[in-house]
């Protein structure tokens, strides 16, 4: 069985100390240990950014794209090698913003992938602009006077675009984070784990100490039905997204179970050749 | 009767009604008749309404240009007359619906033969089938047996339904009885053609068939005239084989994918034409710098912008070459008919296994949608190399404790591959750039070091890859050499063989790979050509430029003198016309004489 | 004391540690003096940890390069030492925290400076002051007033609190008096500077300056390193003016944004960096097809893709003169120092609305970012000219039954231009091909003439469009001919100078319009010529390919001789040094005498 | 005061006979001449496709934009001109697929722009593939076996992104939907008026009968409140958003509203010329 230090690298970490994404990334090797995966079976895909860096830090074949194309190569990777876990992972700018696009399509596409978001709600590595989740009013180097935008709701958005695993995780709660992880790479279709993951340097705003305030822990409230779309919904709007824990699941059959001659084999396995007999039929159509 | 041994039909009205189709229908009537066709379909950026034409030259032999002479020219409208009518050579007849009244120039060298093909129709069921009508009229005027075109129209209309199909067979029938009556007897016809089926395809037929064959068994793309029709053929295909093909919500998504099934160790391949290109060109440089594997196929339209969607253009080549930001070697196939659409785009996969990186197929919307004979295509040429992959004790030798040299400076340029899923070949494939092991590193020597593999590993000649880069017929030492690429073989060609029945020393280089350029292979010819004509579908000049630069250095290395390129640029979005080149080549040679 | 007009300092420590505003301070001191400065940092892409420096060249006379020398290095740890002795020089000294107990190498030629910088600053309130307390020593050190250095620490300081600010200059103070007392007394000081306070500026505040002056009132961008500042300094400056700046959802918003403002009639900026420009080739194509005036500036860094974030380069080259799929005729401007910066970027609004096109500014990341000192900008030499727009009466004139003919074929190829909002102006604007209305077309005889009208507007020499195309320096048929671009015109200069200093008939050509290229000057000037070297920060030498062709042609034509073009590339993400550039033009030159 | 004639053009139509579009042209003319704007101050931009001809046919400045990207042109120009009528018109593909992002963005930001989407579920112009309001199971020339993604669900999608005005039209009420258009134009702020556009060509599942059928008339709800968004998302869900008429609408400030030191007059009309006096003191931070 693979243990936490297989999925370590001997990679100084590039990220402020204090950085919500130490936590992340402690909870996904957490996940992936739990799991029992191989190393060599994780396939992790991330975007540009500080999260971006992620796959730096962990051992396992890693793909670290350019900004906002985490989910499509996650997707191509995924559907050309069906038996690898595939994680896509990237900041709440590279997802929300110029990748908002792919990730609605990946919602609703609903492959085997799963998809953590680090939300720090600015822009880390480009030192401090706003991100599309960053607070109205929030001050940064490109809202000197506050943010006049209102904020994505990545949750919400994630639910009315048809996703069928969604979770709410918090950075410094390391072993509630690695369960979701766990249970989104588990969950078969597209699982949505968006982690407010605090950024000490460029965002004095929501800081740890806020986000453990407002947080409320949807895990912890017996009352709270995470297979009830318009339960979560109604949740998510009453609270501003200030939730954690389990949001949303429902069993729908993924993209791979529907696609017509999908098999299990990974392409790379299979046979290439065309037969003769085949390609001799293919022909007839241009006689 | 005299017999002919080629012909051009044309035939045209609005898009939607049925032009298309009835193009088809007698290209298949050719192919199984044993005659070479090459078509040409002429249409616009709209579904239906707006003038339309198909036209089919007809031979004994292959046929790889169109021309501008029309001997048949079937009008389903007055607008066909009034568009085409210049086409018309002496001798030629215009059969057009009696239905429009129709009119012909005064001047015009055709006769005009006006059929009530709309009445026909309408009698045997509905005024639709009035291009099927005119098949039959065609038919005759053409001199083919018309059993051959019976079996088609069944085929063709059989399938919705058999009263759909009788009906269509009457209005067949009904066009030919028509014409036998009453139209005057043709005064020539085809000489019999020699009865082999071979296959009438466009490129994008073959290029889906050439990555199919090569083992590609990834496809996302993002539907775009005039490439949709590869990614709707792998469609098709691809499932059958365990293969998957994603429509995505746009280029930028496909061609990621691809390089994620790519990283995977699947063969990818996307489409697209320039608007799409242009979009991926980060993703291009990802590719290069993650030296991930794939194929990209530009069918070239009319450009800049939307520009001309539906029109034949080349004016990509340099985007294809220096389209996106930093330093990347290139590797761009330009094959110049269907068939070789075929060999090159599984070579494509090959090269891209083997060089790990984006190859690029440059095809263009002539080559792309014209229907061609091809005489056959033959699987056992196409062989899988998948490149330098690691397997699984190799990879366990060469691990080491900081992870596996995924990216090694090799001689070469070209480092082992393990792939996700293998025991300990675990690494870091990045955009950014990075040290041997996959991490990101800015250190200055490393930089060097990787950015030196990366042009390192593509040669700088294709004859290095074993490639031919330059597809040469003419004499040794030209007079005069024509230079093109892509589709323009066809009416270079036929352009080179009417000089030379003028007495031209003529020699036609056409260039097969775009990049790396055989500027050897082409400074060996230049030096000798007296005069050089680059003939290309673009209005900057793209492809003499880039001739002008490295063949110039090359030549003036050697000590030799460089001709003048003279450029050859037609980019009103139709292909060029035999008659066209050679009228140029004697203008230039004449002034050449007299100059 | 023996007084020297140039001397090199240098600070260094992790990212996070205070190392940029300890040399931002140092510079606004300097400038307060009347020195001229050359700022240069080096970082990595990542917010705290890792090495980062910053060395500052300090001289009585302009300085507009960086340099391998260092005379006061401070290392705020021992990493620092490591990876910067090799620059100190005969007579340099080290001033190095106690803390960390530093170790120079042996055979170093510094003098070793330990100061309990770090035990200081914690006596005076936190350790975190001890970059400002290297200050304080640093101003000893170079004989400068403590006075001048008080001032700026409170201004920087004070802002944040009173009590914040009494504690740094307390940390200054000490470190100045530490010196004094302890150190011994320093061989050289600084000659005093004339006392002019000029400006200190990079490249990406003289751009938001010279867009603001020119009238730019709209931009929109995306966050990207070395570009992001121009976007937030102008979200700092055009409110006040009514001006709007949106930070985009991605670059393709922004340019097209852009393109929205510019046919509203605004004048529209977007600033980006490779990655960036990648993704707006399709817009580019657009903003071409429409002919809608944009600016859009490039802050060239390490590529291809994410490449090398936070590093020089200048490999986009290629990219923006060829980057869009179709034919498209290109502006771009290349700006050698932080004042042509300014002036081009007002200039670039000119040219884009006088061609009706998109104007690309060629910047780099050492232009854009390194601080430099600036004599001055001259608000008055930046004129607004809108080019050719109609006011309502003229339009009224022209305007027909048909509509307004917006994109009329004219002789110069420029077609007067309605903006929205003037009546009867209405037209459309297409990425599609389109008649002289504006109205899409495919005909062929219209697509020749817009598409040679859209080439014909732009003139082929920078000359036709007023703009100096090469800055030359040099005698007049120069042995050996040195050209650059962009940000390397600094160490060219200095190396010319040197090799001048050495006998050397060496001449120096800055490309200052990299599209339309000044062939002819540069043809003159190479004709000339029994050496050229091209220096360039790319693998690929993009710039010495366009000269070679570019300039090959028009010699050939001449009947001249082309010169073989050297080319002198560093790629490994550092900017030239003056004495590299200078070595290599006497290897070349002796290989030449040799040979 | 304009009249309908002065909207139109003399070109020629491009678009199938019997296409949805004709009505939306139609209904877009009207609600113009309703207004009584005048030609040269409405500015339409268009996107690619069979629905993004629609440029060629009205008689205002009119952009033509590439593939995708409308809404980021539209905003660029209302921005820099205050003072016209900006429409933005598309198809399904252009606005929902390859346009999602910029389509979220422009919600959220909220800038007083009107956009029209032609929404035939299918792509047009590209002759027939699937679009991304394509049905589930809809066989088409990329879906050859029947889609197998789960549609984009437009309305719900806007109202989750923190849209002000929603509404859903149907081409064949060209009253209503003008209406619905006039009342979008009138609305300050972001309003998407999604239109049922039958594609007579390649669409033979989506047809007017089809919609004739399924789409209830919301405007003839007297029980509905489009200004209640939880009755909204409730009615979407309900009728899989087979509805037509005004979804929702909320009063919110602009993008313009709150944008620091925005002024009424368009940018072209300002004094372009920066004072000396306010140009040294720029500098003054240089010294
Ligand atoms: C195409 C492109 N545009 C812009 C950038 C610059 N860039 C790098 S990271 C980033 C955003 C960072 O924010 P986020 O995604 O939230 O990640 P974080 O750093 O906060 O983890 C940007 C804009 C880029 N690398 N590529
Ligand atoms: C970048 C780019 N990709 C693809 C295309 C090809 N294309 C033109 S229209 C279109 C989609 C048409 O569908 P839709 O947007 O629904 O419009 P419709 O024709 O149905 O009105 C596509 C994919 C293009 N013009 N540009
Ligand atoms: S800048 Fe913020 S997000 Fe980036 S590493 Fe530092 S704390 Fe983390
Ligand atoms: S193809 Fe469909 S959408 Fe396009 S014009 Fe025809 S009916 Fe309309
Ligand atoms: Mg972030
Ligand atoms: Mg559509």
């Amino acid at each position: 069985m693979p243990k936490l230090a297989d999925f370590k690298t001997n990679e100084k970490s590039w990220w402020c100390p204090g950085c919500g994404d130490f936590g992340v990334l402690a909870a996904l090797q957490k996940a992936l240990v739990d799991l029992g995966v191989e190393p060599h079976n994780v396939a992790l895909v991330a975007g540009i950014g500080c999260s971006g860096k992620i796959g730096n830090y962990i051992n396992c074949y890693n793909l670290h794209v350019v900004h906002g194309r985490a989910l499509p190569a996650a997707m191509g990777l995924k559907l050309a090698n069906r038996s690898l876990t595939v994680i896509a992972a990237g900041g709440d700018g590279d997802g929300y913003a110029i990748g908002a696009g792919h990730f609605l399509h990946a919602v609703r596409r609903n492959v085997d992938i799963t998809y953590i978001v680090m939300d720090n709600q600015i822009y880390g590595l480009t030192k401090g602009q706003m991100s599309p989740t960053s607070h109205s009013g929030f001050k940064t180097r490109t809202s000197p006077e506050g943010n006049i935008e209102r904020p994505v709701r990545p949750l919400q958005l994630a639910i009315a675009a048809g996703a069928t695993f969604v979770a709410s995780g918090f950075s410094s709660d390391v072993k509630q984070l690695s369960r979701l992880i766990a249970e989104g790479i588990r969950h078969r279709g597209f699982a949505l784990v968006n982690v407010y993951s605090p950024c000490v340097t460029f965002n004095r705003l929501n800081t740890y100490d806020w986000y453990k305030e407002v947080l409320s822990n949807l895990d912890d409230d017996p009352t709270y039905d995470p297979t009830n779309r318009a339960m979560a919904l109604e949740r998510l709007i009453e609270t501003d997204e200030r939730v954690r824990g389990l949001v949303y699941r429902s069993d729908q059959p993924s993209f791979e179970q529907l696609f017509p001659g999908y098999r299990d084999e990974p392409i790379v396995g299979q046979d290439w050749t065309l037969p003769e007999e085949d390609f001799t039929q293919l022909l007839e159509q241009f006689r | 009767m005299r017999e002919r041994r080629l012909t051009s039909w044309k035939i045209g009205g609005e898009q939607g009604q049925g032009i298309d189709s009835t193009g088809e229908m007698l290209a298949i009537v050719c192919n199984r008749l044993g005659y070479y066709i090459y078509g040409y379909r002429q249409f616009s950026s709209r579904i239906k309404g707006g003038h339309s034409n198909y036209k089919i030259r007809i031979g004994t032999e292959p046929v790889a240009s169109t021309c501008s002479d029309v001997d048949i020219l079937v009008a389903i409208d007055q607008e066909t007359i009034d568009r085409n009518h210049h086409e018309l050579v002496p001798g030629s007849v215009v059969v057009a619906d009696a239905h429009f009244e129709p009119v012909l120039p005064e001047d015009s060298p055709a006769r005009l033969l006006s059929v009530p093909l709309t009445r026909i129709a309408q009698d045997v069921g509905s005024p639709v089938m009035r291009n099927v009508v005119s098949l039959g009229v065609s038919a005759y005027l053409l001199g083919l047996p018309l059993d051959a075109f019976k079996e088609v129209v069944l085929e063709k209309f059989g399938r919705k339904s058999r009263e759909v199909g009788q009906q269509n067979l009457a209005a067949l029938e009904q066009g030919y009885a028509h014409a036998k009556e009453h139209l005057p007897a043709p005064s020539w016809r085809l000489a019999p053609g020699d009865g082999k089926r071979r296959l009438v395809m466009m490129g994008n037929d073959a290029v889906a068939l050439g990555a199919a064959a090569a083992g590609c068994r990834f496809c996302a793309a993002y539907p775009i005239t005039p490439a949709s029709e590869i990614m709707e053929t792998l469609m098709s295909i691809l499932p059958r084989y365990g293969g998957v093909v994603v429509q995505a919500e746009d280029e930028i998504s496909a061609i990621t994918s691809c390089i994620g099934a790519g990283f995977a160790g699947a063969r990818a391949i996307t489409a697209t034409a320039g608007p799409g290109i242009s979009l991926m060109q980060e993703a291009i440089g990802l590719a290069h710098m993650t030296e991930v594997p794939i194929v990209i196929v530009d069918t070239q339209r009319g450009g800049p912008s939307t520009g001309m969607p539906t029109k034949h253009e080349q004016s990509d080549l340099w985007a294809l070459l220096f389209g996106t930001h930093g330093d990347t070697p290139r590797i761009v196939l330009a094959p110049s008919t269907v068939e070789e659409a075929f060999y090159d785009t599984a070579q494509a996969f090959n090269l891209a296994d083997r060089y790990q990186c984006p190859v690029v197929i440059a095809s263009d919307l002539s080559l792309a949608l014209n229907k061609q004979t091809v005489d056959g295509l033959d699987l056992s040429r196409v062989q899988i190399d998948r490149g330098h992959l690691l397997n699984d004790d190799e990879i366990a030798q060469a691990a080491e404790s900081a992870g596996f040299r995924r990216y090694r400076v090799t001689e070469s340029g070209i480092s082992p591959r393990p792939l996700p899923g293998q025991p300990q070949g675990q690494y870091l494939a990045t955009g950014s750039e990075h040290n041997e092991f996959g991490k990101v590193s800015e250190d200055p020597k490393n930089r060097v070091a990787q950015m030196d593999k990366r042009l390192r590993k593509v040669p700088s000649d294709p004859a290095q890859m074993g490639l031919t880069g330059i597809k040469y017929t003419g004499p040794e030492a030209p007079e005069l050499l024509l230079i093109g690429i892509g589709s323009t073989y066809g009416p270079i060609d036929d352009a080179r063989r009417l000089l030379e029945a003028e007495g031209y020393r003529v020699g036609h280089a056409h260039v097969r790979v775009l990049a790396p350029l055989p500027f050897k292979e082409l400074a060996d010819l230049m030096e000798q050509a007296q005069r050089v004509i680059v003939a290309e579908n673009n209005a900057q000049g793209q492809l003499a430029a880039l001739i002008e630069h490295r063949v110039g250095v090359a030549l003036r290395e050697r000590g030799a003198t460089m001709p003048e390129v003279h450029r050859l640029l037609k980019y009103d979005g139709t292909p060029f016309l035999p008659a066209e080149i050679a009228a140029d080549a004697r203008e230039v040679t004449s002034y050449a004489q007299a100059g």
